[in-house]
């Protein structure tokens, strides 16, 4: 046997930190095109190279080029730039918002926007949904009301949630969003639990799990892949990897030469790897995965590989432990200016109406502003009432809530 | 009239919940084959289906969490955790999810979901097959809890609890499984299906929630209990002769507290009992909640007779039980004071 | 004397142990590089190295039960969990493993291990930020359960949980960690560097865990408070004019119940006061026990002053944290009565 | 986008239940010898098919061949085969005395010998083990008194944990045997954490997490391959596959075509499958993972294919749920006939020589448990006292707790 070594602990350290130069020459991708589309029955064993790579679809020209391009119309590439560039805009709007006391917290999407984005697409009317903080392109490309979104920001009287959550913790049952959680994680397997209800009762709708990379640590991920692969559930999980949880790197939690979407592959799952800033391979995956859910061939995990732009939340500044250029050095570019390109590579788009639709779409999120705080902002107008704090807690009051609620003045 | 053990009588009410709510589902560790390790939904699978009854991963997290989504969905699942001692890795679930959904959504999405586990000492299992962590579950808000002490109401709370729109935790003492037991842990248990409080009327007959039953009338102090340590309150009254008014509290929350307090008002004195340890056990809510309602009728304070607060042992079983000696002395104790 | 913000009296607690002893190890999420959310380790992955300090993977249950690996093998692990809110998925870890070691292995292996977590509302955190979840630790035997509510406590009783053979819940009222907060939230709070509170005697002084602190003596009644509600009842009593003994309880677990009676005994009346959830919380246990042992002392019945049995909610934050308006409220009561 | 059908539940079952007859002709596992052996600092990303094949040593001939086969002494092999032959008349003993009511509880190892007999031989003094209930083999191997053990499952006077833990829940400290925890799954994070103050020390001990099939599915098994991942912690992380978790199948946990090995390649952490009813094949890949975590290369996952021939524990009758005869017509074999087969093919055992040595085993396990049953047993001779149920909850006992002592008389 041979001889032991004083042993010594590895703690693994992002590549750059506060004052050096994020220089990423050294990290290739996988050029756009050059990954296989296997058939949605594929057998799991034939594609664990997936787990290790990156699907994309535009390339450097803003060509969509390979086996997962698909053919989208100009008016649904348009609606895809439309939905980031809203998102975007609210996202801009509620961080003033928030800097200017008009609520308490906020958390934005920078650069994350073609995930949520595009993945809504591939979702029918019923399907559920189980998202995190960072999926709010999810209920703006599906349609849902932005004076909405604003009064749950406000926590004013015109939220569904009667002022009860964190700003961003929006729910819509009717377009297909969970009620969101403070505590990481534990959407994932209730997504796999709602699935498996729709196949108990043999209905055909199917559920999403979204996570964050640096949450798939959590217990929950683990229980969701271990019941989704048991019972074959119809939930496509996605991994949303924006290299960052607040001030920690995805190292830490990634493991070695392990990736995120490898986590699949001991519970032989299909498991996709893709571009996240790449509007049309994040469709393309999320046609597949719930094409797969949704003909009763089980789950799929994708992760997805992104950059947190901004900071995690308004209470975080990045800058303390990351370089500040970091964000424009990272390699895979931002989601919204290339579907731009590609619009404008196939000539349904260009600079002037881009500008021109950042100013409209700009405007529709200022009006909506303006609707949400005639009723109100944390602070100010129209708020919900003492009394809703104590509803809800059960579907009828009992005795002991009735009497604390009287006892408050309520 | 049948007589059935609590074990039949929870198995009984999976059976008619299920028969008659195509949206039951009852799930958990070899629960769907084998029909549980204690039995409680031994048929239920080949009744019902794989898809309607089956076994889980061992992940209690998995089975709470799955559950609180297909909830969500709108089926009612029923689902057994092994042991209660095994609940924690699933008490983020529980307490974070189940107990806050409807909450934080404005009732959008609601939980109703029943979390079945066996709680309670006495069968010589150790500190890991013994525990009773109902004061976890009471100091959750949005959370209900039930412990039966009886076959009958085992059924008819299950039944309730099943339909109730909220999420429920089912409590069930291991140790009334089989039989009465009153802590007299040397003398043989009669079986359920030997003694009347065995009987269970056939048929759908739900209990309700939030209501307590007086076990034995009594003017001389109140008892307030539930699961095992009704049955062995019964017995410390008996044996010591004290005209004790036993209740059976049934519902933890939401409590029934007009029942303690007439009966706290008209005895003057109260001993609480329960088989979990004492620090920040549920007998400290009651006993703040006696004091602060029964107060100008106390004549002695309220005294506590509960588990000792180490873990539970495996050979000094009986010497930490809280048995029919130990309460008779706090009985006698009390009336004396 | 310096003046420290609790903030920097917890890195300043942490940092003298470090240097003190080579076996205390710090992490958590972001604690490393970062030095914490609320910047509590700040500067002691630079001073001690990456291998005593570090960030971890969002796992809770990965910290407590690395952590309780590491105890075992004689290592003095500090860790942080973010927010308290979060410790759940860890619970079994706590509960079933860090508490029980040295008893089931009858001291064969201990776990001398620190568990911090900011507790506490009023930073518009929401329900998942603002929790004080000290019941769920103190009914848990085999953990100490400490909270403090100044920074020279705040450091000293830190070192004492860090010395301490067994595993300590240190929770930090978040709310305090920049001023003595007392609950109006309406007046800009004063930092701890410019009040007397602040001040923190340079060295290494450990506060003993178990013994409480009167914070301010009285006559006419007893309020029992500890973390923020400490100063919410100081403000109660100065605002109503009623001149109350405060006790600053500090540990939950051991409690120093000879200051409780010795108090209550004295003055015949006690308000207990937390920002947890009424049922089954804390005070609970704390109103039996003064009932119990003060029952020919008390002249009115023992009333608690709790946050409500709702989850907390974000924009009615202050309609639901008790505050000097309650308290007080309720001290006049108490006093009528 | 494909029409959807009717969504279904899909929930495994196992080969055979009680009625059926167990039929293994169709099931092939990989030929002795046939599994490449890959240097200890291997890049994990190389040897991916080992998480999916089966490590064998021993072939039907008893003969030792292929990569993996060591030259073991014969006195090293005639000490295996008499720590499995202990351990089963242990087993066989401890059951019976349970039957007798001498104590409330067992749990026997029956098929599953191999395994921790094997792997303790490649420990060193200052390791440390953090078993499951069913590793007792490695007291055993180790040297561990019999008679202590026995004390312990009586929870008589001589137990060192004073009566307070469930029979076959041993602790050991100068054995490297972590106290057993009731709680499945608990310790497998708590091995990293050992290993990983191990490494911030500057120590040569590594430690070794053990964990079933079953309980892989627990969040704390997750949680060990994120810290070993992230650390590169010495710690070897085995899972003993045998097959059943009380009455459910390993299938149910596994997850379609998943293998539980595999659940370590989503982490970068180098896997291996083996036979766990081979004594040579579980001691090589012992071995190998061991020196990994001696050398700081970090953790190593090992899934151990056996079959637990017994009960789960004297509560349970696997008649139940499972044919009666599965266990025999399980095509790994007994790992005491196997190793039997080696001694006697390599020239170094005989029948008379192995009936000889079965009757002193069981001669040893008689003496040491009249020794014991000296003592007491759990209803009868010395016994710990109810005042040893006080100690020990903290290093010194609080008020409260010296309170109740004195209330309850002691
Ligand atoms: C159980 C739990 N632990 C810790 C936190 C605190 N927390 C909030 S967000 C966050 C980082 C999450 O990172 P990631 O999963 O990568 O998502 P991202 O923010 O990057 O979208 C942490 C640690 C929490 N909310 N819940
Ligand atoms: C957290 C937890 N959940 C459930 C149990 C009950 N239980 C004890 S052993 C067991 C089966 C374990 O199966 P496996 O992990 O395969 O180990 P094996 O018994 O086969 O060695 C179960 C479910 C437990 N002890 N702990
Ligand atoms: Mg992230
Ligand atoms: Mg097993």
């Amino acid at each position: 046997m041979t001889s032991s070594p004083r042993l010594s602990l590895s703690v693994p350290e992002p590549a750059f930190r506060p004052g050096d130069t994020p220089d990423y020459s050294g990290v290739t991708f996988p050029e756009a095109g050059s990954v296989q589309r296997p058939p949605v029955d594929v057998n799991p064993e034939e594609i664990r190279d997936l787990a290790f790579t990156i699907i994309r679809v535009l390339d450097r020209n803003g060509e969509a080029v390979g086996p997962w391009a698909e053919a989208l119309s100009p008016d649904e590439l348009r609606k895809g730039l439309r939905d980031m560039l809203t998102l975007r805009a609210y996202d801009a709007r509620m961080l003033m918002a928030q800097r200017q006391g008009k609520t308490s917290f906020y958390m934005q999407h920078l650069g994350e926007e073609a995930v949520s984005c595009a993945f809504q697409r591939a979702l029918r009317p019923g399907d559920m949904n189980f998202p995190t903080y960072r999926q709010a392109g999810l209920l703006i490309a599906g349609g849902y009301p932005l004076v909405k979104m604003m009064c749950q920001v406000y926590s004013n009287d015109g939220d569904s949630a009667r002022g009860r959550q964190l700003p961003v913790f929006y729910s819509s049952r009717e377009h297909g969003f969970f009620s969101i959680s403070g505590n990481l994680a534990t959407q994932y397997v209730q997504a796999v639990g709602w699935s498996m209800a729709s196949a108990i009762t043999g209905d055909s709708k199917i559920a999403v799990g979204w996570i964050g990379e640096g949450a798939t640590a959590e217990n929950d991920f683990h229980a969701a892949l271990v019941f989704a692969s048991t019972y074959k559930a119809p939930v496509v999980l996605n991994v949303v990897n924006n290299q960052w949880a607040i001030s920690t790197f995805q190292g830490i939690a990634r493991g070695g030469s392990g990736t995120f979407a490898a986590r699949g592959l001991g519970f032989g799952i299909p498991t996709l790897r893709v571009d996240g800033n790449d509007y049309l391979a994040v469709l393309a995956v999320a046609k597949w995965a719930t094409e797969r859910a949704r003909l009763n061939l089980g789950p799929t995990l994708v992760e997805y590989v992104t950059y947190r732009a901004g900071g995690h939340s308004t209470s975080d500044d990045p800058s303390a432990y990351r370089p500040k250029e970091e964000s424009n050095a990272w390699p895979l570019g931002d989601p919204v200016l290339r579907l731009k390109a590609h619009l404008i590579a196939v000539g349904e788009w260009s600079e002037e109406r881009h500008t021109q639709a950042e100013a409209e779409v700009m405007d529709t999120v200022i009006a909506a502003q303006r609707e949400a705080e005639e009723i109100g902002t944390l602070h100010t107008g129209r708020k919900p009432s003492p009394r809703d704090m104590f509803e809800d807690v059960y579907a009828t009051m009992p005795p002991h809530l009735l009497r604390q609620r009287h006892e408050a003045g309520y | 009239m049948a007589r059935m053990t609590m074990i039949e009588a929870i198995q009984n009410a999976h059976d008619l919940a299920m028969e008659r709510d195509r949206t039951v589902v009852a799930f958990g560790q070899d629960v769907g084959f084998f029909g549980g390790v204690f039995r409680c939904t031994a048929g239920l699978q080949k009744k019902y289906g794989k898809e309607r009854c089956f076994d889980t991963p061992i992940s209690e997290l998995g089975i709470i969490g799955a559950a609180v989504g297909m909830a969500a969905y709108g089926l009612k699942p029923c689902v057994e955790i092994q042991f209660a001692d095994y609940m924690y890795p699933a008490y983020d679930q529980i307490v974070s999810e189940a107990a806050r959904l409807r909450y934080r959504s404005a009732g959008e999405f609601t939980c109703p979901l029943v979390v079945r586990m066996p709680t309670g000492g006495g069968i010589y299992g150790g500190q890991t097959h013994s525990q009773s962590p109902e004061a976890l579950f009471a100091h959750v808000t949005g959370l209900k809890t039930v412990v039966p002490s009886t076959p009958a109401d085992a059924r008819g709370l299950l039944l309730s609890s099943i339909e109730d729109p909220d999420p429920v935790i089912f409590l069930e003492p291991k140790r009334l499984y089989n039989g009465p037991f009153d802590g007299h842990h040397d003398r043989p248990v009669v079986s359920w299906k030997k003694h009347d409080l065995g009987e269970v009327e056939p048929g759908y007959h739900p209990v309700p929630l939030g209501k307590a039953a007086i076990r034995r009338p009594g003017s001389a102090l109140t008892v307030l209990a539930y699961g095992t340590m009704v049955h062995v309150a019964l017995a410390a009254a008996e044996e010591t002769g004290v005209d004790a008014e036993v209740i059976d509290l049934r519902t933890l929350l939401p409590l029934d507290l007009d029942t303690i307090v007439e009966s706290v008002r008209k005895t003057g004195r109260c001993v609480i009992v329960h088989e979990a340890t004492l620090t920040c056990g549920y007998g400290a809510e009651l006993a703040a909640l006696v004091q602060k309602n029964c107060f100008y009728s106390l004549e002695a304070p309220v005294v506590r007779v509960t588990g000792w607060d180490t873990p539970y042992p495996h050979a000094q079983e009986w010497d930490y039980f809280p048995g029919p000696t130990r309460v008779g002395r706090a009985m006698t104790q009390v009336l004396e004071s």
